[in-house]
């Protein structure tokens, strides 16, 4: 498989929003990307899966696919149920969704008992579970993931890290996030992007999904948390 | 200058070619008169306008204004502007119906006027037919299409003065059975009516003063006439309206003001007769003689 | 209780009725009283019955095909636009016909008989239909689109899957007018020319100065659509609460 | 490039239209071809122009007017809910009383100018505005009305900062289907009255049986009905965007 | 001023949402509300707005009085600029928001160049900030916050956290949130909510707002974060 490689940098009508850069995918491999509000990570992201964007890009996406992602906000169909947006992908493709994978997806999202229930009747967090549903169970590569966990309680945010870690070994994922332990739990590569541009950051030797109180996820947490607070600043 | 409005029944055409070459020539300002004349679009709305005392005058048909008057319109006639029948039931000269026997079993298309199941009657009647002979259609308003599409084999309704060059002019030949000469009384087709509560016979008397002229001026100096009435619209001046103008000149009534109480009085009967009112009204609640000293 | 509403309505219509008469000092020629009109209901009972029969039937069948039609449209002009854009004209063609112009080509294709009335209430209905459900089409949340580009929708399924349910409640407002609609082209439909139906019977009481019957049509004709209205609304509000 | 695509359209109109003469048979009498109708078109022309500046101006002013008290009522209606149901049958009552029978009365009150024209367009125009803008006054996102209701808004500023603009796409949408009707309006309103204007034009060349000068008339109005329709769409595009 | 106390339980239709619980906002001070995703924290601050919820509240609401209320959802209207946006409440009451406290805030969440812009044309954690702003301009006593921070980055969640406790000081706020080192920051109160009811957790003795290394707060995280991990686990 080609690697999926964006080179280029963005304007905001003529503001530059990040400058030159080159943002490639490790095939196979969970990069993490860090960066504050409103740098352009979700714009990289919807870049790469061929969305249009209020950017405009002076570069190119090479190596392309087919991708499954998962958006900053949930973005529920509200006229189907919750196991008929999970399957959402199958039907919009006039494949059958696997019941029985719905069913056990949505169990493993600990919605088991509300697949019948509308999307406006769920809470915030409910809703977050449902898109991951959703998008873990299109079986693409790559798969960007849009602060995928950011709604949910301590507890779920680990179940649902180990959960897509599980699911997507092996796949080439890009997931945004704001949280350092996050990252440094679940990552091959953490990537930062700042308005000076991309920057790799160090990740644990181990191989994810890692602890979260393991040292190494600790250390790697307490460095980037201090690159973050730091950059730019 | 007095002023006098009458509402016409339908858009000027050359029925109304005695009142337009009055206007045209002056007569009703001879007379004292400015009148404003109305077109309407609907010609069962300028009675009830009357009626109502939102016109001095209308245009409006004999056989209506017995209904009307039936039907508590505070109506009465006072003047007659064509005075034969221009009613007729038409059929195509080259088709199946060479004589109303001949109807029987055919289809008959007609345009609303509130009379015609009684008209039909009347003339079916005179060949020895009944309604049950016939089917009727309303085929509103598109007589002479329908007859000349062939869904329809006669159109009870149309105009004798207008539909046959009609349908001349649009490639076919069309002929006419004559109400009048088959079982009907002969009627006043165009009268002038004014509100029989309010009405200021002073003013109608030198209006219909004015329209006699106009009459005058027609028989008298036709090409005259003819071109004072089509100046007044380009649109009249086309091959229908001046086949029209002379088919119509014939029928204007001489003398507009005089009223024949006979024909209103056998029309009554004719209606009750059909079952279309219920009772016999006295001439002097349909028409009067304006100039008649009261 | 629940009656009491539409009571006090329509007592209040009588009212408002009965006041423009007294007020405006409309003759009964022009508009009869409640009485008059009550009269005439309930002397004419079995014309207009019998009239109501079929008008609702036209109004039915009318509302039933507009409704198809201008979903079709709108459908046709939202997946092809340059057909679409092609045919505005067509369409707005049809709404500008006056039915006098249309009479005679109707009945020279349908006759006499329901069929051209029912093709007046097609036309008369399928509009606001199309126009209301177009622009729900035009309007789908970006972020759906964007997702089903991105699960590789086809364009067909994102119409079937996405626009469309997300557009239904524009199509609900499409087809609440419409149903008004529906007994207007009926009614207007009944001008083409044949003689049945409250339409017919309207014309034929008005060209026998009989307007009380007239009225008594009218007020027939209001029940329908007031009756076919709150059907259709009830309907849509029922079945397309969740959509959009 | 730009005026290819209108000037195809139109030349697949003329074409349909010619193709509809040719395989459907139909006489002169009752669909005569675009030539005939060119013809005509040239030689009334001085007419057509005088009667499309007073339908003209009774379209504008009747869509200001219908569109106004469009809005009126659909506020009202969803401000005072009880108001509005039971203004509902006197609106449903306006949009099926048929013109002849309104015809004297407003002649009665209006006189034969163009009061009574614009009347009857603002009649047949204010129904879709209100019936979409209230559908859209209906629909407020939840999330917005908390917002408001925490935030202390009366009911007054809930309706004019919130659910107003909120429903502003589904009054375009009344507006665009209120603008093709604003002409059929004006149309239908010269059958009251005096005759004046394109309407009125049209019927008296039926009448004469002019089929020529009826469809060039039509032709008119619907060039008129394309290029309002178009004006209040691109408005309503370029005003209503951000909202909803 | 009387105290806010809702006391009561919640049914989802037949089922039980929460217990029979008491739940007193301290006047004046800072609490924070944890709890598994689904548990009822946005139906709780839902209550305590006087805004109606999916749910059934067997019980009542003392001492309600007008709130401001920042929304698990930005909620921006989009036909409003950024800055219109914040000046919302004062227009929905038919005050005049005051132009300068609008653009001194703005600046404030690190929105100073983008007060002319229209919502859909934000990020995702520019959205939240409006919001934020939003809120923080009202003047009213409760504040209820619902996971005010959760689409920032750590550097900008320090500062509006920071800025929060500022502008909010003295009142009675009452904030939910998923992230317990924020709890520990910023709280005078930590409550955690779960299917069991409500428990108060300990909080640090100094005062809010704490800096997020100070070892005090450390150890309250650690401990929040265990409970909130075994919480019924
Ligand atoms: N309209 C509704 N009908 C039925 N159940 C509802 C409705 N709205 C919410 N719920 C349920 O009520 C429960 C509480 O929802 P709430 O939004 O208060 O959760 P939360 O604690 O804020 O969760 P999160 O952390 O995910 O935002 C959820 O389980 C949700 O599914
Ligand atoms: N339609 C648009 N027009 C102009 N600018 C836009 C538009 N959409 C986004 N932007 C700007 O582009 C920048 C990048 O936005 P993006 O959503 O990629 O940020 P982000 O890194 O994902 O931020 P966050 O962490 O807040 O989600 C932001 O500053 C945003 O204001
Ligand atoms: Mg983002
Ligand atoms: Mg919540």
């Amino acid at each position: 498989m080609t690697p999926l490689v964006l080179t280029g940098s963005a304007w905001v009508e003529d503001r530059p929003l990040f400058p030159p850069l080159r943002l490639e995918l490790a095939t196979g491999a969970w990069t993490s990307l860090l960066g504050p509000s409103g740098v352009g990570k979700t714009t990289l992201l919807r870049l790469i899966a061929g969305l249009p964007t209020g950017v405009r890009l002076e570069g190119r996406v090479e190596g392309r696919r087919p991708a499954a992602l998962m958006a900053q906000d949930a973005g529920l169909l509200p006229w189907l149920t919750v196991a008929q947006n999970v399957a959402l992908g199958a039907r919009l493709r006039g494949e059958r969704a696997d019941p029985a994978r719905v069913r056990d997806l949505l169990a493993r999202v600990g919605l088991g008992d509300l697949s019948e229930r509308f999307p406006p009747a769920l809470s915030g967090g409910q809703r977050q579970r449902v898109a991951l549903a959703r998008t873990l169970i299109e079986d693409r590569d790559p798969v960007l993931l849009d602060e995928p966990f950011s709604a949910l309680d301590a507890r779920s945010r680990l179940r649902m890290q180990d959960l897509a870690a599980e699911l997507l070994r092996g796949r080439t994922v890009l997931m945004v996030t704001h949280d350092p332990g996050e990252a440094a739990r679940l990552s091959d590569r953490i990537l930062l992007l700042t308005e000076a541009g991309l920057t790799v950051q160090p990740v644990p030797a181990t191989p994810p999904p890692r602890p979260m109180d393991a040292p190494e996820v600790l250390a790697a947490q307490a460095a980037l948390l201090g690159r973050l607070i730091g950059a730019a600043a | 200058q007095d002023r006098l409005t009458l509402i016409l029944d339908w858009y000027v055409n050359p029925d109304h070619a005695p009142v337009i070459v009055a206007q045209e020539m002056g007569y009703f300002r001879d007379a004292g008169l400015e009148v404003e004349i109305v077109a309407p679009a609907d010609p069962t709305e300028p009675p009830k306008l009357v009626a109502a005392g939102k016109a001095d005058l209308a245009v409006s048909y004999q056989p209506q204004l017995h209904l009307q008057v039936h039907e508590g319109l505070p109506l009465v006639r006072v003047g007659t502007l064509v005075s034969t029948p221009l009613n007729c039931l038409m059929v195509d000269a080259n088709g199946p119906v060479q004589s109303l026997a001949d109807l029987k079993g055919r289809k008959v298309g007609y345009s609303l006027s509130g009379i015609e199941t009684a008209m039909m009657a009347a003339m079916l009647g005179s060949a020895g037919l009944s309604m049950e002979d016939v089917q009727m259609i309303n085929v509103n308003w598109s007589l002479t299409p329908a007859l000349m599409t062939g869904q329809v084999d006669a159109v009870a309704g149309a105009f004798r003065n207008f539909e046959l060059t009609q349908m001349r002019l649009a490639g076919g030949a069309g002929k006419c059975f004559y109400p009048e000469e088959a079982g009907l009384p002969a009627y006043d087709e165009l009268i002038f009516v004014a509100n029989s509560e309010t009405l200021d016979r002073d003013r109608i008397n030198r209006f219909l003063g004015a329209v006699e002229r106009g009459v005058t001026e027609i028989l008298n100096h036709p090409e005259e006439a003819w071109a004072a009435f089509a100046a007044t619209s380009p649109d009249l001046s086309d091959d229908l309206n001046r086949q029209a103008w002379i088919d119509t000149l014939p029928r204007f009534a001489h003398s507009p003001a005089a009223l024949d109480q006979g024909r209103y009085a056998r029309f009554e009967v004719f209606l009750k007769e059909a079952g279309l009112v219920d009772k016999v009204f006295p001439v002097a609640r349909l028409a009067i003689d304006p100039g008649a000293q009261e | 209780m629940k009656l009491a509403r539409p009571v006090l309505t329509v007592a209040a219509l009588l009212g408002l009725w009965q006041g423009v008469i007294v007020v405006a000092g409309l003759p009964p020629f022009l508009l009869p009283g409640p009485l008059a009109v009550a009269e005439a209901l309930w002397r004419y009972r079995a014309d207009l019955a019998w009239a109501t029969l079929r008008t609702g039937t036209e109004i039915i069948t009318g509302f039933g095909l507009g409704a198809a039609l201008g979903i079709a449209v709108a459908l046709l002009t939202s997946s092809l636009p340059r057909v679409g854009a092609a045919l505005r004209p067509v369409l707005l063609v049809s709404q500008t016909i006056p039915i006098f112009a249309l009479a005679p080509i109707l009945t020279l294709w349908l006759g006499y008989g329901m069929a051209p009335k029912i093709a007046v209430t097609v036309l008369i209905t399928f509009f606001p239909v199309a126009s209301a459900f177009l622009d729900g089409l035009g309007r789908t949340p970006a972020a759906w689109l964007d997702l089903a580009q991105v699960m590789g929708a086809s364009r067909w399924r994102v119409m079937t899957r996405i626009r469309i349910p997300a557009a239904l409640p524009a199509l609900g407002t499409g087809l609440t007018i419409a149903a008004v609609y529906a007994p207007v082209g009926a009614v207007i439909g009944e001008w083409v020319g044949g003689s049945e139906g409250l339409g017919a019977l309207m014309i034929h009481a008005n060209g026998r100065m009989r307007i009380d019957l007239v009225f008594a049509c009218l007020v027939v004709v209001t029940g329908l659509a007031l009756a076919f209205h709150a059907a259709v609304a009830r309907l849509v509000a029922a079945r397309f609460a969740r959509y959009g």
